[in-house]
């Protein structure tokens, strides 16, 4: 008894994910195929590379609200660097993925050094760039051929190899995009699982004063947590410029809330009940492909809201609900 | 002030006009070019234009009336908006004595001149071209947001068409505005095409989505061609791809109609004439017309299509127009 | 005729998963009288009164009061009739964001009875007069509770208990964190409220406090009932009572086979907050005790010397070389290693393994270029919790599922796993029983040949049981030093107690 | 000098809102206007009403990241009755508040009963009814003279009453919902303030377990927690809903993350450092104001988010980073 309940926290949701995933199938053989698998994948690359990021965040007992508005800037930032100023895409990428650096000290720094609690300064910074990604480009998306406000057109342009970042496929199939994802969260699962730091990032969020009388230097590594969500957030932005091709002003609403529910339900994956760069994957990788078998069953476009919350509830319930009983 | 040549008070340099735009959505192409060329013509006329604008908080944009009132301006543009939202403040503000324009809105005043782009013609011309490529026969996927006014517009066409064209088949409905939009929309319209490979074309007018769903073909290596509303230079440049999908937009230039918005209003605040309805006309522009002509911007499209760059309404000598000719 | 019991618990068992941690434990109280439990850690006494007190709903057996059973559900239950309790962890007492008053009244802040509004004068003076019966009114009321120390705290949870006028007062090990004195003005209120008719259970460690006050002892051994004892009560008795024989193992004392090195040398160092010059040496082989009351600044030397504070003046020496250290790596990197105070506080990472908060300072010794070394450190760990006889399911248990006194080992054995030149250990024996107590203290003993321990503690036998030298504090100054076969207890409590 | 800091801290925020307020007044004398006083008030009025129901849940030392789509929910709901099933005003409201209480409780449940940690249950419950708001009227916005899916016009409307309530003003000055935030506003305060359940809310957020050993039936406050969040935030839905005048599936936003901002900065407005009902209060017209003010200055509206950051920033380091010297 008590056993099948272990199983059932440990296994169930990945039990009712095989269980969506072969009800899709089974309705509708398409979504079976190659092809829709990675289109799934390359669908939550994005959402899934924030969710890696924050996960980090999590794991130190922090927060890290500022990674959409992140994303959005280092969208904004290689494209004004590519189109307006013209210059080099590898310029780009650094300037976009020095600047998710930057945003990441600067929280660590808040949090640690002036002390203010991580909800808190992580939401100031997310207004502040969520305002200054607008004010290179005066509030304006930046795409080729862009109208400038003094009226003359931009020069520059996205880079072939820029785009291929964010369109290209290897061997025609797996988009390179999936491949960034895959990779950084495969080194995101070796560092939190099997090295010391990923065990003194998990201390600190059990305890940080006792891992600080532990001779730690607690601070630095809770800066680097907000360094490496601040970072990751701005390769997902470069790849998302490279994928829709533009600097596209709207492009970090969904983001953030989007990440911090696949990293949340990524505590009920195997039923760790705490954040894990495995379950933020596979939460995030849940959710696209409901969306995906939803759209293909026509389920109209309103109703897919409802039933991803529906279903989110309902895997929280069974997670938590059932091991409540054992404490 | 040194005032315009010949114009009437307080034109002629008696007064700074100062004029509020104020604004339901900030984002998009089609607002920033509309943005651009009313602030060019603000500025040819010597107006000084503040712009408000929360993008979507439909409350906000209310209450940005009620502040331009306080601030007491000499006119007010309202561009888009809810008409029941809107009307009220409008009228307090036509109360205050301050003159107001609308575009887009139905502000249901008979003092406030009405501003339209002629939004069931736009989806009309788009679909005409649909209907005529396929020979009245089609099975569509049709990519839309119910609740966006000017797609409702829109939405009204594509319910004629179906209803005049029985063999233009609606095989499906997505659709999304969240952001990334295209990236989103990309996401939905690849699930779709494996669940219904009969579809051949798409109508999805308004270019954001549409991009969506040149995004999902592209990546997917499906074929159909896609119709859409609103044009831009990366539209252009994605409709001129030899192979493109993209087969048709029909659009207005939005910059013109931010120009006719600030000679309205200024017209008004001169006490002047101004008709109470001002009807924008939509151009249709193929892919296959774009190669021809050769071109390959926005700036070629206004040098090629004079009518379509410059709407001529309401000008009067004494009123400057742009000479860099981006209206 | 035979008194009835006030409250009889009959056949009490709890589960937690695998972990039968009560089994068919029956107690009767009566009132009038102060009946103890004693046990050894993680015989399940805190969990008997966690059941008593409506903490845990499930469980098996029967409460009765007055002969009427009662379930109790929460501890609302419990309180409505008539149950106090002070719970063992003084975390679990306090509401950290409410001051010092609130804290006191914190029943009649909270209780349904309550007024709606919220009088700020009305609970102070409700306040006051709860501090007053156990003096510690001179407290100011409007104190943020973070900034009293942690005795305050207990004594706070332990007035506002008394105040409640309870049936049945229970208090889970009041003394660990308090001082003699304040134990005395404890007991007396104790006496007090026994003689008004007040049933008292209560639980210590310390078994002479058990001798000195209770009327009967009941004895919990892994889960089960294992007897009562009537006066005269002593404590071998007790103790045989609680875990058996213990083995005659000597502790033994200093071992001098070795050259005797100067390890540790403190030369005039000056601690902030205080303003006396401290000298101490410290050699190799020996057990160093730090006595003093709470206050004394034990801490804050501790503190100093691990690199957590900086000295004002002074040199620290080690092994001859002058040291300062920035950071309390520096300070391992010297040998240097600290248990402290508080474990709940300061030790433990709680959801994590045993083996986990065993090796968390040496990862880079268990680790290659980062890439942690599982089989090394899960062997490290065994060999600890075999070496201090550890009680668990094994290294991957979590710290949590311990009782105090075997977590408290855990923490012991994070610090000796590895070589050190000094090890320091802050009240190392907060509600750890005797025998683990002892086992702690073989073990220290054993592992103490090239390095040094410094004891610190406020109670003179722990301290005398198995220390070779007593150095005495008391306001931040060394008072005097000496060697434990020839110091005398009473000489040493009126050096620390002196004024 | 401990004392100036302890000044510094309890009372900085409030006087760098007092030298902003004097500033924009000096600047621009229209912004002193009784007038723009209450247009500021009027334009924070819902995000205000949601900032104070959050507040209950912060200081259980939980989070309810559902008020945005519970105040949307709410929107849609009260329209729907009214306009739909043509009903009364009033059974519009009592229906929206109640699906709030509901809300509101469920989460309390799935907190406290299923122990689901807070923002995990929120954000599902967010995801749900952001879904399910747009069943009733499959996905479109619900206005008078909608069209349905049958092809009929919708029969009822807005009540002029239910419109007075969002739009009105007593006494030609005061807007009725500001009156209706300040009602709230005080409620809360008191209870938080001068009554034993705010007590019992903050202990609870200080040490549940204490609290409960302490007897209190701590599952009960917690689960009122929510329920007070959930109704809240659906009042501002209601009065959300009369001031647009229309059921905009849009409308729920960017309600989430401003009313968390505005109850955020209310840990540092009086220096506590903990939620509370003033601090959210004044947080929220604080930030009303510097937009306000800044518009009228004519700052670009998109530098706007970025001061607004800054200054929330810079706030925070004064009072958080001035305090930590003290620890
Ligand atoms: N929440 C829990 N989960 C799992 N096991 C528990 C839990 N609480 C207690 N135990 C186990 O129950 C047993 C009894 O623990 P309890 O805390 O009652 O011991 P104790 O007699 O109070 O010990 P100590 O003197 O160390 O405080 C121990 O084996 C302990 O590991
Ligand atoms: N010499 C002193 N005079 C007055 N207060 C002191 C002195 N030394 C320490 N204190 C204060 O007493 C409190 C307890 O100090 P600390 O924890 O160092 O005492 P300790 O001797 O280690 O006692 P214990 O560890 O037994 O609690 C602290 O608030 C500390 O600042
Ligand atoms: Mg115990
Ligand atoms: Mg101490």
């Amino acid at each position: 008894m008590g056993q099948f309940k272990a199983f059932a926290i440990k296994y169930g949701f990945l039990i009712v994910m095989a269980a969506s995933f072969i009800g899709f199938g089974l309705a509708e053989p398409a979504f079976w195929s190659w092809s829709n698998m990675f289109s799934i994948l390359l669908g939550i690359t994005i959402v899934g590379i924030l969710a890696i990021g924050v996960t980090f965040t999590l794991i130190v007992d922090g927060f890290d609200l500022s990674i959409g508005s992140t994303a959005a800037i280092s969208v904004m930032i290689s494209s004004y660097v590519m189109v307006v100023l013209n210059m080099h895409y590898l310029v780009a990428i650094a300037v976009a993925i020095a600047l998710g650096f930057l945003i990441g000290l600067t929280n660590g720094l808040l949090i640690v050094k002036a002390k203010i609690p991580d909800l808190l300064a992580t939401l100031g910074m997310m207004f502040l760039i969520q305002g200054l990604q607008l004010i290179p480009s005066a509030g304006m998306s930046i795409g080729t051929g862009m109208m400038m406000s003094d009226g003359t057109e931009a020069e520059g342009e996205f880079a072939r190899q820029f785009l291929y970042l964010g369109q290209g496929r290897l061997f025609g199939l797996i988009p390179i995009p999936v491949i960034a994802f895959a990779l950084l969260a495969v080194i995101a699962y070796f560092i939190l699982q099997y090295t010391k730091w990923g065990r003194i990032l998990y201390a600190i969020g059990g305890n940080e004063k006792a891992v600080k009388l532990a001779g730690v230097n607690v601070e630095r590594y809770k800066i680097a947590a907000y360094v490496i969500s601040g970072t990751v957030a701005s390769i997902g932005g470069v790849l998302l410029a490279a994928r829709i091709g533009r600097g596209d002003v709207t492009s970090g609403g969904g983001l953030l809330l989007d990440a911090v529910a696949a990293a949340l339900i990524g505590y009920a994956v195997m039923g760790l009940k705490k954040p894990n760069a495995l379950g933020s994957v596979v939460g995030v990788i849940f959710i696209g492909m409901l969306l995906n078998g939803l759209t293909m069953l026509s389920l109209p476009y309103y109703t897919q809201d409802f039933i991803k919350g529906l279903v989110l509830v309902a895997a929280l319930i069974f997670t938590f609900g059932l091991s409540k009983a054992e404490l | 002030a040194a005032g315009l040549k010949g114009a009437p008070a307080p034109f002629d340099g008696s007064k700074k006009v100062h004029v509020a735009l104020i604004r339901q959505m900030t984002e998009g192409e089609f607002m920033q070019t509309y943005r651009a060329g009313a602030k060019i013509q603000a500025d040819l006329m010597g107006i000084d234009l503040t712009i408000f604008g929360k993008s979507m908080d439909n409350q906000a944009e209310a209450n940005f009336v009620y502040q331009a009132i306080n601030m007491k301006v000499d006119g007010i543009i309202i561009d888009h908006g809810l008409s029941e939202t809107m009307k009220k403040p409008a009228a307090d503000a036509i109360k205050a004595g301050i003159p107001v324009v609308a575009f887009d809105v139905d502000l249901k005043n008979p003092e406030i001149p009405q501003i339209a782009q002629d939004d069931e013609l736009l989806g009309m011309l788009a679909l005409k071209a649909l209907v005529k490529d396929f020979n009245g026969k089609a099975n569509v996927g049709y990519v839309s947001i119910a609740g966006i006014l000017p797609l409702d517009k829109r939405d009204r066409s594509w319910q004629k068409i179906k209803k005049e064209n029985p063999g233009i088949k609606e095989i499906v409905k997505t659709g999304t505005l969240e952001s990334p939009i295209a990236a989103k929309n990309a996401d939905q319209v690849k699930a779709v095409l494996l669940a219904h490979p009969e579809i051949n074309a798409f109508f999805a007018p308004y270019d954001e989505l549409g991009k969506g769903v040149v995004l999902a073909l592209r990546e997917t290596g499906r074929k159909a061609k896609v119709y859409t509303a609103d044009i831009s230079t990366q539209d252009i440049q994605e409709m001129i791809k030899p192979d493109s999908p993209w087969a048709a937009t029909a659009a207005t230039n939005p910059a013109s109609i931010g120009a006719v918005s600030v000679r309205a209003i200024a017209l008004k605040i001169a006490k002047m004439k101004v008709p109470h309805e001002i009807l924008i006309p939509p151009k249709l522009f193929t892919a296959e017309s774009l190669r021809k002509e050769g071109i390959k911007n926005m700036k070629q499209l206004r040098a090629k299509f004079p009518k379509f760059n410059s709407v001529d309404l309401l000008t009067y000598p004494w009123i400057p127009v742009d000479k860099k000719g981006l209206f | 005729m035979a008194k009835q019991p006030l409250i009889r618990a009959v056949g009490i068992g709890k589960s937690f998963g695998v972990t039968r941690a009560l089994d068919d434990v029956s107690f009767d109280f009566y009132d009038s009288e102060i009946f103890s439990i004693v046990g050894a850690n993680g015989a399940g006494k805190s969990t008997f009164i966690k059941v008593l007190c409506g903490y845990y709903a499930d469980y098996e057996g029967e409460i009765y009061i007055d002969d009427q059973p009662v379930h109790f559900k929460s501890p609302r239950d419990a309180y409505e009739a008539g149950i106090q309790v002070v719970h063992q962890s003084i975390e679990q007492g306090i509401v950290q964001n409410m001051n010092v008053a609130e804290n006191l009244a914190l029943e009649h802040v909270l209780s349904p009875e309550a007024s709606f509004l919220y009088h700020e004068k009305a609970i102070e003076n409700a306040a006051v007069e709860i501090a007053r019966k156990m003096g510690i009114d001179y407290l100011d009321m409007r104190q943020n509770i973070q900034d009293i120390t942690q005795s305050e705290k207990q004594m706070i949870t332990i007035a506002r208990a008394l105040a409640t006028q309870p049936k049945l007062l229970i208090l889970d090990e009041p003394t660990s964190s308090i001082s003699d004195r304040e134990a005395e003005r404890l007991f007396d209120i104790l006496f007090k409220l026994r003689d008004e008719g007040v049933s008292i259970l209560y639980i210590s460690h310390y078994l002479q406090e058990i001798k000195r006050i209770s009327n009967r002892v009941g004895v919990i051994r892994d889960g089960r009932y294992a007897g009562i004892l009537h006066q005269p009560l002593e404590v071998p008795e007790i103790v045989k009572a609680m875990v058996g024989d213990l083995a005659v193992q000597e502790i033994g004392t200093q071992q001098h086979d070795g050259e005797r090195q100067l390890l540790l040398e403190l030369d005039d160092l000056i601690i902030e907050g205080s303003e006396t010059p401290l000298n101490l040496e410290v050699y190799s082989g020996e057990i160093v005790g730090i006595l003093g009351l709470i206050g004394a600044g034990k801490t804050e030397l501790a503190e100093t010397l691990f690199g957590i504070r900086r000295p004002l003046s002074g040199t620290v020496r080690i092994n001859g070389e002058a040291v300062a250290f920035n950071t309390i790596r520096d300070a391992i990197d010297h040998g240097i290693h600290m248990v402290p105070e508080n474990r709940t506080v300061n030790a433990i990472i709680p959801e994590q393994s045993i083996k986990n908060n065993i090796t968390l300072p040496f990862l880079d010794f268990f680790s290659r270029k980062a890439v942690l070394q599982r089989s090394r450190e899960k062997e490290g760990a065994d060999t600890m919790i075999d070496n201090m006889g550890i009680k668990c399911e094994g290294h991957a248990a979590l710290i949590e599922s311990l009782s105090g006194g075997n977590q408290q080992k855990v923490v012991v054995a994070r610090w000796l796993s590895m070589p050190h030149n000094i090890v320091i250990l802050d009240e190392p024996f907060q509600g750890v029983d005797i025998k683990s107590r002892k086992d702690i203290n073989v073990y220290l003993r054993e592992s103490t040949r090239e390095s040094a321990v410094v004891m610190i503690s406020s109670d003179i036998d722990e301290l005398m049981d198995v220390t070779d030298r007593i150095v005495v504090m008391n306001k931040g100054a060394i008072l005097g030093e000496f060697s434990t076969s020839e110091a005398d207890r009473d000489e040493l409590l009126s050096l620390i107690t002196q004024e």
